[in-house]
């Protein structure tokens, strides 16, 4: 039987700082054990436990996409209060070639047949737009392209050197199977790109709700804006996605913190459709 | 062998720090039990670092600053005398035994009183033997 | 199967099964009664009402080794702590708490995954149930009427044990309790009397009355989801809570746990030990969000929890009314009267 | 009619006046709980809570605990017992709640019980006043003569002891926590947000319950209530595994009195002994 509590043993092989205020970085980590790397079977919208001993666990979305086989990616945010932030800290603070532990895949993905056939519209807001680039890549590989409509993605971040991935948001934009709307709220002397709040251009976007999907990742603000628009655009609750944040521990559904009503966040979602949301308490 | 005793020395900056500082430009020989922290004001002094020293195995803490009114920040040691006395009085009600925590006032040109004092304390708290009361086993 | 032993020999029984492997019984403290791995047969008491801790330590205890690992300049040394419990026995264990454990299990053993801890500990301890005394009116504080339990319920036992004013009677209830049963020379074999005062007893048992409402698991969850935006009621149910986590602690039925990395020098271990839904950090984020900032909005994930989110997820309420939480509150709050007063809306 | 009975009586008369008047928007007193001797801090908001007021021998709950959390300017009525207000004379004095937002209700009384054993409480695990230190209001008779032995007393059996001894005393004793954290809950001075306990930077204590951790958490606990500590005894009946908390604390609201010349608690115009320092103060203390 397969212990869940116990981490694999991964290498860090690239790290990139992503925004200029140093405080989100991306991590590739390769497996030590080839057998680990083929049980690691994982959809976009999943999620990991990374581990540092000595330190301690934190659950991070899973920012690559099992087409990129080899490796995996996460993106990790700098946080801190005075009682919490030591994961993600030690994290900031590795090189290349450390040793650390992953234990997942965990959760849910996002519903890749649901989305299949649909076009999908992609918000994302910020440092939360990490499994929704594991979602685009992995709905624009070669293989899996056709299985979907059309893919329009808004993008957005307080400011241009806040925005995360830049160089593949340079290279969606020259793709001619994705439309990409970037912004920034405000942008600078090199910025040539467009301005304004991810509610407002969604707006000026307008995507149809003809079979279309929406999924959405962001700051609570920049969902409780943008909802509405959806909401005015004729998009059914069914049908906007979402991916939950709460705090966890084990990852499999027995620590107790992370449940929503009935619903453990870390099994059964974090990827739930606003419908479904309506259905549970409101305690998150 | 004999014992020799692993001493924590939490030294103000301003007298106690420069006082050892002179013990040893003088070339004052005392015991080297004592190995010193740093700090800024003897009242910067948490009681919880005594208790975790005492954890982390520490035979013995000694705690130096400048004489009452001669803070270089006025009042500072004022404060750090109640609120290390008030710790001595908890060790000893939890059953530390009281020799293994010591507070004394040296000045910056106290060099001899800083050797003196060590001598005497290193020997106490050899006298005492391993502190094992508070300090945390593995096993 | 039916045995029994007179009370005097209790001593020798205790003996036996301490050469079975580690024997937990309830042993008198300075003031509680609490469940104990005996090391001295005589310190086993059989006079006592209920434990001030819950039995669920002995597969849940407070705090577990995962990875013991050690820190070096280059790389971390880890290991993972190898399961490997003793076969045990539990001796005393009231209905309720017995109870309990089947709970329990559904969720640790339960929704797809195992827990490797927990199941291996469960299954090579063996639970001998103590039916209260018929003769003893219930706590005020108990409630396990309420839940369907009765003060001479084996469920949950592997062996059920009823005290006769000169025997201890023993009746193996699964296959476990049967083996184990055998195996103990030191016991007798009980005739059709022994038989029929266990029958008798047990039976009186059930006439022994704690408090008492009618509650039907389906109904008291979809309740608890119609008054969950009630804030009102919430804060005035849960003025007093103090946020502390005695109730959760000292529960049956409460399972949280974290996490945590512990290193000395550059020894460490990754525990589990047990959390409470009561506490402040319970949820924080590394964010600094809270979901449940709100002693309230605590207490009532603690109340929803039990009654309604466990009914919908493990198809059972998760609670057996042992009134520990009750009896250990600070201040006195009453997780019944709560439902009481809920059902009432 | 008992005393308790009239306290009770006077207790829900007040109260009625002071929210039908408006003058107080909450009122902490005691509430029925599950049986007579459980009651519960009860907070009265409107005239028909009022009924549900109680007081008998087991209300012991120290309700100072409750008023920090409350947004400041709102207007609360307490009911203390001779130890409580201390505790708000201690609150006022540390700036947690303000004397003009609050009406005191003060109960004089004796002979209070432990609701689990059902023993007084005066002395042994309390400080063994009569009458509170503060009030506006007094909802009994003043108690004249009381007496029952210094609330130090206790202390008598570990002052005696050697080191070793205290020290096997208290590690057994804290061996039995289980880190439910109600003595800090409980407490009417532990307000901190975020506790030291609860904070990782630094982590001073296992978040885990191990010993060390044990020990390290209750001997700064009483390091940061020496001093502040008004003796109510309340964390030692909040504790589910009945650790003899009040002890400690006892000892060293007794040194710090004759170290300090100062008790906790006695008059508004005090500052607290640990973040003040008086020209009396000699190095004798530290020997």
């Amino acid at each position: 039987m397969q212990n869940p509590y116990i981490p694999m043993p991964v290498e860090v092989t690239k790290i990139v700082t992503e925004v200029e205020t140093n405080d989100i970085k991306t991590f590739r980590l390769n497996f030590v054990n080839k057998e680990d790397e083929e049980n690691f079977k994982y959809l976009p919208g999943q999620f990991a436990e990374l581990s540092i001993l000595g330190k301690g666990e934190s659950p991070i979305g899973i920012a690559s996409s099992p087409t990129q086989p080899g490796y995996i990616e996460f993106t990790v945010q700098r946080a801190g209060t005075l009682v919490t932030g030591i994961v993600t800290t030690a994290l900031h603070d590795l090189d290349v070639g450390a040793r650390i532990g992953v234990r997942g895949p965990l959760g849910n993905s996002w519903p890749i047949e649901f989305l299949e056939g649909k076009n999908v519209v992609v918000v994302g807001g910020g440092f939360a737009f990490t499994t929704l680039r594991s979602l685009i890549h992995y709905m624009l590989h070669k293989d899996n392209r056709p299985r979907f409509g059309d893919i329009s993605v808004v993008y957005g971040a307080r400011t241009p050197g806040l925005l995360c991935y830049k160089e593949e948001l340079a290279a969606w934009e020259k793709r001619k199977d994705i439309k990409m709307h970037v912004t920034v709220d405000k942008g600078d002397a090199n910025w040539k790109g467009r301005e304004g709040f991810v509610p407002t251009v969604c707006k000026e976007v307008g995507p149809s709700p003809e079979n279309a999907v929406t999924v959405i990742c962001g700051p609570p603000i920049m969902i409780r804006f943008t909802l509405p628009v959806f909401f005015e655009l004729g998009f059914a609750k069914e049908n906007i996605l979402t991916s939950l944040e709460m705090r966890m521990k084990c990852g499999v559904g027995k620590c107790g913190r992370c449940n929503v009503g009935h619903k453990y966040v870390c099994k059964d979602g974090p990827v739930f459709s606003f419908a479904e949301l309506d259905k549970l308490p409101r305690d998150f | 062998m004999d014992f020799e005793p692993k001493i924590l020395g939490i030294a103000c900056n301003w007298c106690t720090y420069t006082g050892a500082d002179l013990a040893g430009t003088t070339r004052l020989k005392y015991p080297q039990n004592v190995r010193t922290v740093r700090v800024m004001c003897s009242s910067r002094i948490n009681p919880s670092f005594i208790i975790r020293a005492f954890q982390l195995g520490a035979d013995g803490v000694l705690v130096g600053g400048c004489h009452p009114g001669d803070c270089h920040y006025g009042t500072g040691n004022l404060y750090a005398r109640r609120k290390l006395a008030v710790t001595k009085k908890i060790l000893e009600f939890a059953g530390m035994e009281p020799k293994r925590f010591r507070v004394e006032w040296i000045s910056a040109s106290e060099g001899k009183k800083y050797a003196e004092v060590v001598e005497e304390f290193t020997n106490d708290v050899k006298a005492l033997g391993p502190q094992t009361k508070f300090k945390i086993r593995k096993d | 199967m039916l045995k029994k032993i007179a009370l005097e020999k209790l001593g020798d029984l205790v003996s036996a099964l301490m050469e079975k492997g580690p024997l937990y019984a309830p042993v008198k403290g300075e003031k509680a009664v609490d469940f104990q791995e005996i090391t001295n047969p005589a310190d086993v008491i059989l006079d006592f009402y209920n434990t001030a801790m819950s039995p669920k330590f002995a597969f849940f205890p407070q705090s577990e080794d995962l990875i013991r690992y050690r820190l070096g300049k280059e790389a971390t040394e880890s290991e993972a702590v190898s399961l490997d419990a003793k076969p045990s026995v539990i001796l005393g264990v009231r209905p309720c708490d017995a109870k309990s454990f089947e709970i329990m299990d559904r969720h640790f053993l339960g929704a797809g995954i195992i827990d490797p801890y927990w199941n291996d500990k469960r299954e090579k301890t063996t639970i001998i149930g103590y039916a209260f005394d018929p003769s003893t009116a219930a706590d005020p504080a108990d409630f396990y009427n309420t839940l369907g339990i009765s003060a001479s319920d084996t469920a949950g036992s592997d062996i059920f044990m009823i005290r006769t004013d000169k025997h201890l009677l023993f009746k193996g209830i699964t296959e476990k309790g049967d083996r184990l049963l055998k195996e103990l020379s030191v016991l007798e074999a009980g005739s059709k009397t022994d038989e029929k005062t266990f029958e008798d007893k047990a039976k009186k048992g059930g006439e022994v009355k704690t408090r008492f409402m009618e509650i039907q698991d389906k109904a008291v969850a979809g309740k608890l989801v119609q008054v969950f935006n009630n804030k009102e009621f919430w804060e005035k149910a849960t003025a007093a809570c103090i946020s502390c986590g005695a109730c959760t602690f000292v529960c049956p039925t409460c399972y949280c746990f974290d996490i945590s990395d512990e290193t000395l020098f550059r020894d460490g271990v990754r525990k589990r030990f047990w959390d409470a839904c009561m506490f402040t950090d319970f949820t924080l984020e590394a964010s600094g969000h809270n979901p449940r900032p709100r002693i309230f909005q605590r207490y009532r994930q603690k109340v929803c929890h039990k009654y309604s989110y466990h009914v919908d997820k493990y198809g059972c309420i998760s609670c057996v009314g042992c009134g520990r939480c009750t009896r250990s509150c600070p201040v006195n709050i009453d997780i019944y009267s709560i439902i009481e007063s809920a059902s009432k809306l | 009619m008992t005393a308790m009975k009239k306290i009770e009586e006077n207790l829900r008369k007040e109260a009625k006046r002071l929210l039908e008047g408006g003058e107080v928007s909450v009122v902490l007193a005691y509430g029925r709980g599950y049986d007579e001797n459980h009651p519960m801090p009860f907070a009265a908001r409107t005239v028909e809570d009022v009924d549900s007021l109680v007081f008998n021998e087991y209300c012991t709950f120290n309700l100072a605990r409750y008023l920090p959390k409350y947004p400041p300017k709102t207007k609360i009525a307490v009911a203390v017992k001779a130890a409580d207000s201390r505790a708000v004379v201690q609150l006022i004095q540390e700036e947690k709640v303000r004397r003009e937002d609050l009406v005191i209700l003060g109960i004089p009384v004796t002979g209070m019980k432990d609701q689990k054993t059902g023993e007084v409480i005066d002395n042994k695990t309390t400080c063994n006043m009569a009458n509170p230190v503060l009030y506006d209001i007094l909802l009994g008779d003043e108690i004249h003569g009381f007496k029952g032995g210094s609330p130090y007393d206790v202390l008598a059996e570990l002052e005696g002891m050697d080191h070793d001894a205290r020290m096997a005393f208290w590690k057994k004793e804290f061996e039995k926590c289980i880190r439910c954290f109600a003595c800090r809950k409980a407490c009417p001075m532990c307000y901190c947000d975020p506790c030291f306990m609860d904070a990782s930077r630094p982590r001073w204590a296992d978040k885990s319950p191990t010993p060390d951790g044990h020990l390290m958490y209750h001997l700064t606990r009483f390091y940061h209530l020496a001093g502040r500590c008004i003796d109510c005894g309340e964390c030692s009946r909040a504790c589910p595994v009945d650790i003899p908390l009040y002890l400690f604390h006892k000892k060293l609201a007794k040194e710090c009195e004759d170290m300090f010349q100062q008790a906790a608690g006695m008059k508004i115009e005090d500052k607290p002994a640990m973040v003040n320092y008086g020209n009396q103060d000699s190095d004798e203390m530290l020997k």
